[in-house]
């Protein structure tokens, strides 16, 4: 049997091993190095690789994310860490205009081979400006790569292909997971983008989640077996871009009924991009329409009892999976 | 420099009530802080939290020389901010606990406080992201020609974004009557000052941009209320901004969560020498404006009202779950409705305010995934 | 009959009269006081109403946008001009993190009404960096307003409303429409947010487009009646927050068929969100899965041969159209 | 100041030989930019152009001291940066075409020429973008330890970017070989100079953040090569930051398609005198250097190239539609196929790149309504 550590730390070691295997591959980011990360993602890297490649920078997400892009494009590997998803907006024209945009606008004379490290999603009481969750923006960005690993095996396997992918990567983390615990085969394991997981397999209902919700779609599921009998076969993306859609598509065209959770904010996100891809190409297949739960549609308020409101939970995904049923049993 | 210099003169105390005031608010920000921490750990404050314990002659110091009509900003370290500009310590406490009194009605939290009746305009979690609003409230002032200054607080590190140089040069183009006030503690997290600005001298980089910049001992409550007023008439005077950097110190981590591998004990110790309720009340003893009782005697009121400021937030409810939409949009002539639904007639779960309360039965009966959730990941910036 | 006018007139009428009407509203941004705008919808404000109320601005995206929303704080209405809407990732920190969720945050303690311009679109041969279009980026932010007039009248009507509103509101204008020609009635006529408009009834095929797709949704529909007899209903949401879904639901509840047409690209769209709130609310009434026209997937081009492929046109909304029909006749 | 004493004693010109190459390169940019400015009125160049015009003194002093191996990035302004680096003419051209031979593939057009082999990392639109690229391509000499400079090249309006105070902290903080090369033309597009920054002498907003700077005469050929070739090679034994601004003009509008309300005709006949080209002519003339015949010469080559260019932008053909997703992604072990519809059966339409020879024809038929459009807006700055 493999080992079971936390993700935080198979996050570190596949950071590890990229270091080692790679000279051109370093860290920077805010308080990544002498303070071990925010999240403690690092920790131990600056002990074993030095300043020259665990680099704490200023305060300025900006100039972070471009600077990694100038040192991508000058031969180096970057993996720029932002403290949070919700400091990306003040680097998004760097992200868009320069590190997805360049090499298409360049006509392929350069690379941006680079990974963007940011941890995301709420549950904690950040309040409104720190819990924001972005996949739905970054996944709408032709250019750039998405992966959100919801299992510690995965955030190995995906941070690994990541740093050794030549496209820019928006790699994206939920706070809620660092301290899940997971088997994590020894050795060189690498994910490939737009390869779905299959977590659970089942005929009546397809739930996909991503990130936290990707936990939160087997817990559906286990009730929903538990105390209806329905078996739910449950997806996880793994990656946004490129999206597995055929392994999704197949699993509807079987149970001809989809549940899409995700945590961020309803309109335009990423389970209204599920639905409609699904529907476009299942329509004939599908009995019910696709059913989405998502956050609220409001800035992530404090007080926790407002934020567990706020928030998707294990309850309404099995409401949608039911609603995708009712009349059929 | 100018400020060294007056540093000396200004050994001369206010008057007795002053001296009782001021004493007062920087002994209510320690006790309230301390207090602020043990809730966190008993989980009954949540989120981030950020003390200001050791910068209370900088907080005071500043908000005691301006004037009830001036504007206040801040960042996610202000519950000393918003207590000196007169906010109850309930309404704070309250905000910490996520209650409905909270001076953010439990919306905003530790980070986001705010008092928009008493000009305090946040509290707010993006570092250098009050930079911009408060050169936009200088220039609200300027535009309706009245003589407030807006004082913006911002940290070392701050000076470091993009915001600092763009709000810098646009506050000295347009002759903004708004005051930059640096806290600078040495530290951005766990990054000291020169490891994370090339110039460690913060004015200079103002001046860069045209904006005349002073150091002060932010310990020392005298000199900041000295160098604050006088640049803050000279801002009101001439309609001009500028800068002050308060060389202060935080004796506790960044947050609450912070283990501090990043400093030395020693160097906190040092700094705790120079703590600057002790020296205030200290010189207020020796040139016998106070006793030595009454400075007991403020500090025992301090604790009480700390006291009940956490009875209070206790008591307070949370906020009701059917307010989850309340003030998101204003509803006018010109936009008549909003449906957190789109008005569909089957709205996605999550997304009816009226279903909010559903929501809270059905996380009531999920309490074990959740209590799960708190043990593992509750407090992410803390190893485990 | 009214004045025939062109849309950047109307709109610079438009913030004249509310600027007369009310001294707290004024106008800042880069080169629209003594070079009049870059797309010369300010020209003459100036002079009209001096340097205190039209104010050049450095380049500095986030700051001005910052500053408008301290100047709201502090009491006035601003209008904020960004050069043009590629330029907002810049500002994306202030308009989400601070615009939208202040008023939220602060628990209504204080509102932020202003307004922030932005000009849009491709087909200039601007090439990737100056192309965008990002209505299905802010129509996923809570408390935002999003407005995307297509004709003078509502480009005049809807820029009066955006500066009376109390909230904050993204007003987005297409580059190309700013010389388009159209009647706009004399007179003080706001037109409320979430008011769609049904720009030609049909009862075979419902098309929805905004901004320059609202008119490419005309054309196609007079070629479906031309060429192939076929009627079609087009709608222009004209404002994308609030969403006058009702009015779509509707038309689609009649024909049973839907077409999207946008400039944008096509991941997690404006088309996405619609089709799938589409597909949700009148899965019943729907004979075809709802289709969607965007740009291409890609960096806007240089060259005018690929940019033109890259862009959504009337053949291809034609096209949809008639996919939504196929067996159907 | 020290360049203002240099500035005299530098009028010593280098050997016939370089005086031909820099001569020819200043009027093979001036004579492409005219030739540029007749194409886009003819519309066979599209989207916006902005001319250099008046600035090849800055340019070619600039680049004509950079070692082959130093890295070169810039503005929307770059033909002439281009050219000067040795990308041919004919490269350049065929990019404003949008043609299939241009430097970028008719990717990027005017504002976007590139040209990586010869170390011209772009090319860029967004004001203050390639800042930060140059800090990231100063950190991979560093960290490779390559004494390789990289000059980073952006107007005076750049300076109130976020972009450039975050920026000049970093590369100071971190010793980065960069020399960042203001090309200050007193306007930033219709704002001048004294209103969009606070301070005009632009290298002291450098200096706020530890960068050193000078200011040089950028309508001096020798002076700009004095003044850059001193700080460069600085920058390149002591890896440190180094700022140069150099005091230029654009005689023709901010782009094709400025009225140029903002100045007066006066002004800009003014700077015609100081002509950066002529000046260096004649002290080529004079110091019997160069004959009048062999400086007639000189421009005639220049006259001769451009010719050749736009024949040759002519005669390159449009990128192929099918080409439209080509180079978006790297297809390889990690990622091992992307697809436009995300292999959906039934492709939305616009997204499958096979479809778009079919999108083509559809819109040869619809000419005419994209001719409606050009009419009106296709040149969406200009007044109508
Ligand atoms: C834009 C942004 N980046 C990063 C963070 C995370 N963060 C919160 S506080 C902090 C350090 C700020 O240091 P300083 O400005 O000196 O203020 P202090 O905390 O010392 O009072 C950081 C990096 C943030 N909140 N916003
Ligand atoms: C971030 C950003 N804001 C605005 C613009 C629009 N714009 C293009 S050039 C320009 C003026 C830049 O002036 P300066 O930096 O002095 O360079 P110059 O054009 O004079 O060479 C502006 C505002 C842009 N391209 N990018
Ligand atoms: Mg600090
Ligand atoms: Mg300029």
């Amino acid at each position: 049997m493999s080992p079971v550590i936390r993700l935080r730390e198979a996050l570190r070691d596949g950071l590890a091993e990229e270091m080692r295997r790679d000279d051109r591959v370093f860290l920077m980011g805010e308080d990544i190095a002498v303070f071990q990360g925010s999240f403690k993602v690092t920790e131990g890297l600056l002990a074993e690789f030095g300043e020259k490649r665990v680099r704490d920078t200023p305060i300025s997400e900006n100039t972070i994310v471009g600077t990694g892009i100038g040192a991508a494009m000058g031969g180096l590997r970057p993996v720029v860490e932002l403290m949070t998803v919700n400091f990306s907006l003040l680097a998004l024209d760097q992200i868009v205009n320069h590190a997805a945009t360049i090499p298409y606008m360049f006509n392929g004379q350069i690379r941006v081979p680079m990974v963007i490290r940011m941890p995301g999603g709420g549950g904690h009481q950040l309040g409104p400006t720190h819990s924001h969750s972005f996949e739905a923006l970054f996944l709408q960005i032709p250019g750039l790569l998405v992966a959100c690993p919801s299992t510690p095996a995965d955030s190995k396997a995906l941070i690994k292909a990541s740093i050794r992918d030549d496209n820019p990567v928006i790699f994206l983390e939920h706070e809620s997971l660092y301290g899940l615990k997971g088997e994590v085969p020894d050795g060189d394991h690498v994910l490939r983008f737009g390869e779905a997981a299959v977590r659970r397999e089942g005929s009546d209902v397809t739930i996909i989640g991503i990130l936290k919700m990707a936990h939160t779609a087997m817990k559906a599921a286990d009730e929903l077996a538990d105390r209806h009998g329905i078996q739910a076969e449950v997806i996880d993306p793994r990656t946004l871009r490129p999206l597995d859609l055929d392994t999704i598509l197949e699993s509807v065209r079987k149970t001809n009924r989809a549940v899409i959770l995700e945590e961020g904010w309803p309109h335009g996100g990423v389970g209204a991009n599920l639905s409609t891809l699904i529907t476009e190409q299942a329509f004939d297949y599908l009995d019910a329409p696709v059913q989405r739960v998502t956050g609220a549609d409001v800035p992530m308020p404090y007080s926790k009892r407002l934020e567990q409101a706020a928030m998707p939970h294990t309850a309404s995904a099995v409401e949608a999976a039911l609603a995708t049923l009712e009349g059929a049993r | 420099d100018s400020g060294a210099a007056r540093l000396e003169q200004v050994r001369t105390l206010p008057d007795r009530d002053t001296c009782l005031e001021l004493l007062g608010q920087m002994s209510l920000i320690r006790r309230f802080e301390e207090e602020a921490n043990r809730q966190y750990n008993r989980a009954r404050a949540g989120g981030f939290l950020h003390l200001a314990i050791g910068e209370e002659a900088t907080i005071v110091g500043t908000t005691s020389v301006m004037r009830p009509d001036d504007n206040l900003i801040g960042t996610y370290r202000t519950h000393g901010h918003a207590l000196s500009r007169g906010t109850p310590a309930t309404a704070v406490m309250a905000e910490l606990f996520g209650k409905v009194d909270g001076a953010s009605g439990g919306r905003g939290g530790s980070m986001h406080i705010s008092d928009v009746g008493r000009r305090f305009f946040g509290g707010h979690g993006i570092v250098g992201g009050n930079l911009p609003l408060a050169a936009g409230l200088a220039l609200a002032s300027q535009y309706q020609g009245t003589d407030q200054v807006t004082v913006c607080m911002f940290g070392d590190g701050a000076t470091n974004t993009g915001n600092f140089g763009e709000t810098m040069n646009l506050a000295a183009l347009w002759d903004l009557p708004v005051l930059f006030l640096v806290e600078n503690n040495l530290y951005g997290m766990g990054t000291s000052l020169e490891r994370h600005s090339a110039v460690t001298d913060l004015s200079q980089k103002a001046r860069g941009y045209g904006i005349e910049g002073e150091r002060v001992d932010g310990m020392d409550l005298l000199a900041v209320r000295d160098g604050v007023s006088t640049h803050l008439e000279q801002v009101r005077r001439e309609s001009r901004p500028a800068l002050v950097e308060a060389f202060t110190y935080r004796y506790r981590g960044h947050s609450a969560a912070d283990p501090e591998t990043y400093r030395e004990e020693e160097e906190v110790l040092q700094w705790r020498e120079k703590d600057p309720i002790n020296r205030f009340a200290e010189l207020c003893v020796e040139q016998g404006v106070l006793t030595e009782a009454e400075v007991e005697e403020v500090d025992a009121t301090a604790r009480q009202t700390v006291d009940e400021a956490v009875q209070f937030a206790e008591g307070s409810p949370d906020p009701p779950l059917d307010s989850l939409y309340d003030n998101l949009y204003v509803v006018s002539e010109t936009m008549g409705w909003y449906a957190v639904d789109q008005r569909s007639p089957e709205p996605h779960r999550g997304e009816r305010s009226s279903e909010a309360p559903e929501v809270a039965r059905r996380l009531a009966e999920e309490g074990a995934s959740r209590i799960e959730e708190r043990e593992d990941h509750s407090r992410p910036g803390v190893r485990r």
